[in-house]
């Protein structure tokens, strides 16, 4: 009896755990989807709007879901609680908490490392340039990503399952 | 001796997830772990049936004296 | 119903084998290897019996203990070499598999050297 | 020698350790601080209305600069970046035009490397020094010159002259502000006032909302070219005085003349010394022919910035050379 629970929390353990690898294969192009879209609003705010950097993030942390939403508009906050802090020091500050949520790599993190220098320092042809630059990456990245998630997605939830399959049936 | 079939099931279905794995890795393009997965299972095996065959002859060396 | 047991279990073996030749056959000789084993345990309590069965006979045939041993030894080393010929053969691999066999006939010689000597010496004795 | 809300509102916008050395040293001023000079690897200067002095590493006052602590170019861009609230993009027009106006009506001078295209400023890059200017609200600066400057229950058209830095937009602020209030004294009941304020310096809007007190009368029209500004408050807000900060160009001639046209009374401030200065610029000689202002009213730095040298009346002077 108790080595059928065990064999059955062993399996269920490795199951999750290839599911959990899967679920950020399938999560990260959607994440990279949102970050385009939500930087697109942003786009939108600051060349048509010139919208000051909290709301214009906060609208376009609106556009998005979790976790996206939240890192715009944790920045937005950070901004806004004052302290004489930058956008680009929000950013970053917000990439920090956002960074372990997110099931993005480091190199979709560095698109918008890239950002910190620059937003909200500058005019606003050059803020639109930097952000359609940074659009422009996360397209190349969501592809690659949807790729991946092509053909990793699957082949994740199985070797979770079968090597727990495996694994209860070597120690039974 | 029912134990034992078990064994025989444990060999297979060892083999046949094995298997599985492989063929699945390789699809996704990871040639190397479906080869490490297949050595792995292979290596296991050898246990399982290296300790039977020590066992099959310790058993044949007291049968027969040796 | 011993017999059962054993043709069921080689039956078994035999479409799991099967399978798994399509996909590893690395692996299919490994079972092969297992079922082997295990029908020769399955038949073991029946070869301890007739083990002293002979043991017995020689007993009462007078024959001395030692050359009872060594004819008990050599169809030991038979059965084992044999077993691994048969499974190295399955494997493909023929020329490995003689070799075996000729190491078992060789230890079989070896072993039957004081068997044969005492022989001749009983031969010698009766022509003399 | 420090305003209120300094730390809140001037404070804030710098960059720490510039703030710390700029808080201790705001202690020892003896006269009041009228700029914060930031310039990239130079001294960090303060202005006073009287002299100015330097601030050392330690955030002691000196008058020798080569002792004083240098501005890094880090903090420029963050209290430039602070002034802009983080959105320099929101502030282009403002960039444009060389200053920004934060909360309680300060003015931020920007200098840097500019961006030209066409022949126009398109923008500053690499802004490398920062003028932070206190505004400060003196109530009351225009109680002796008001009087001077009613007649008949109503308000003169008026023209403030004075250099830069001599307090004329301290005094038209306050104008505007006592004219929206009414004075009963001067027998003055309030009047719906109307500002243009393309340099945001009158009102200090921040957002469109005057950081100001000019009273419970006055609209302000906060970053609006002053002849269009004038135009617009007149057919859409019925002013009774329009208000204008530094005019000179032809077309806020045009623009003044047709608010008299359209009987409101103008209150208008410009550069110089002295009449002759303002008869000097085309546009200004204009209006002064077309008889436009009654009153002119000459501003000195002596004693104190503010002080009234001289008021003319246009009227009187214009009938005296006809007759």
């Amino acid at each position: 009896m108790f080595k059928l629970i065990g064999s059955l929390l062993i399996l269920g353990v490795s199951s999750l755990l290839g599911f959990r690898v899967a679920a950020a294969y399938a999560r990260r192009p959607t994440e990279l989807r949102a970050l385009q879209t939500a930087l697109a609003v942003l786009t939108t705010e600051i060349e048509y709007g010139a919208t000051p950097l909290p709301d214009a993030l906060r609208q376009a942390g609106r556009a998005v879901g979790a976790p996206v939403c939240t890192l715009l508009t944790d920045a937005a906050g950070r901004m806004e609680s004052g302290g004489g802090i930058t956008g680009g020091e929000a950013l970053q500050q917000a990439l920090g908490r956002f960074a372990p949520e997110s099931h993005l790599r480091p190199a979709d993190l560095t698109v918008l490392q890239a950002l910190v220098p620059v937003l909200g320092a500058s005019d606003r042809r050059d803020q639109v340039r930097h952000l359609r630059l940074a659009v422009e990456r996360l397209v190349g990245a969501e592809a690659q990503a949807a790729d991946e998630r092509q053909r990793y997605e699957r082949m994740y939830k199985y070797v979770g399952v079968l090597s727990g399959l495996l694994v209860v049936l070597i120690l039974y | 001796m029912a134990i034992d079939v078990l064994l025989l099931f444990k060999i297979a279905g060892v083999g046949i997830i094995v298997a599985l794995m492989a063929t699945i890795l390789k699809q996704a393009g990871k040639d190397d772990q479906g080869q490490l997965v297949t050595l792995v299972g292979f290596l296991l095996v050898i246990m399982i049936v290296a300790s039977l065959l020590g066992k099959f002859f310790g058993l044949v060396r007291t049968t027969f004296g040796m | 119903m011993e017999i059962v047991k054993i043709v069921g279990v080689g039956l078994l073996a035999g479409m799991l084998i099967n399978v798994l030749r399509q996909q590893k056959p690395e692996l299919a000789m490994q079972l092969s290897i297992a079922a082997g084993v295990m029908l020769f345990l399955l038949m073991l309590s029946k070869v301890m019996r007739v083990v002293e069965v002979m043991q017995s006979l020689s007993a009462r045939a007078q024959i001395e203990q030692a050359h009872m041993g060594t004819v008990l030894k050599i169809i030991g080393i038979a059965y084992i070499a044999d077993f691994g010929a048969q499974v190295l053969q399955d494997a493909g691999e023929k020329t490995v598999a003689s070799k075996v066999e000729m190491a078992g006939k060789v230890i079989i010689m070896l072993l039957a050297v004081p068997i044969i000597l005492a022989i001749l010496d009983s031969v010698l004795k009766l022509l003399g | 020698m420090i305003p209120e809300r300094f730390a809140e509102e001037i404070l804030a916008l710098l960059a720490p350790r510039l703030a710390g050395l700029i808080s201790r040293a705001a202690e020892r001023l003896t006269s009041p601080l009228e700029e914060i000079r930031l310039r990239e690897e130079r001294p960090l200067h303060l202005v006073l209305a009287k002299g100015d002095t330097f601030v050392t590493p330690a955030g002691a006052l000196t008058a020798d600069f080569t002792q004083a602590e240098r501005v890094g170019h880090e903090e420029v861009s963050r209290t430039f970046q602070a002034v802009a609230k983080g959105s320099v993009y929101a502030w282009e027009e403002e960039v444009r035009s060389g200053f920004i106006t934060v909360e309680g009506g300060h003015r931020v001078g920007l200098c840097g490397r500019a961006v030209t295209e066409a022949g126009r400023i398109r923008t500053l890059r690499q802004v490398a020094g920062l003028n932070i200017r206190i505004a400060r609200e003196v109530k009351g600066a225009a109680d002796r010159l008001l009087p001077h400057l009613v007649s008949g229950g109503g308000v003169c058209s008026t023209l403030l002259i004075s250099p830069p830095q001599a307090g004329k937009t301290t005094l038209l602020r306050d104008l505007i502000r006592q004219i929206s209030n009414g004075v009963p004294a001067l027998n003055l009941r309030g009047m719906k006032v109307g500002l243009v304020d393309e340099r945001s310096e009158v009102a200090g809007c921040h957002r469109g909302v005057p950081q100001r007190d000019l009273g419970p009368r006055t609209d302000v029209l906060d970053g609006c070219p002053k002849a269009e500004g004038l135009m617009l408050l007149i057919r859409a807000l019925s002013p009774q005085v329009v208000a204008v900060d530094e005019i000179g160009r032809p077309a806020d001639g045009d623009a003044v003349m047709e608010a008299l046209h359209a009987g409101v009374a103008v209150l208008a401030t410009a550069h110089g010394n002295d009449l002759a200065d303002i008869a000097r610029r085309p546009a200004l000689a204009m209006l002064l022919q077309a008889g436009a202002f009654q009153r002119a009213v000459i501003l000195g730095r002596e004693p104190h910035p503010g002080a009234v040298r001289q008021v003319i009346d246009l009227q009187r002077e214009v009938a005296a050379c006809s007759s």
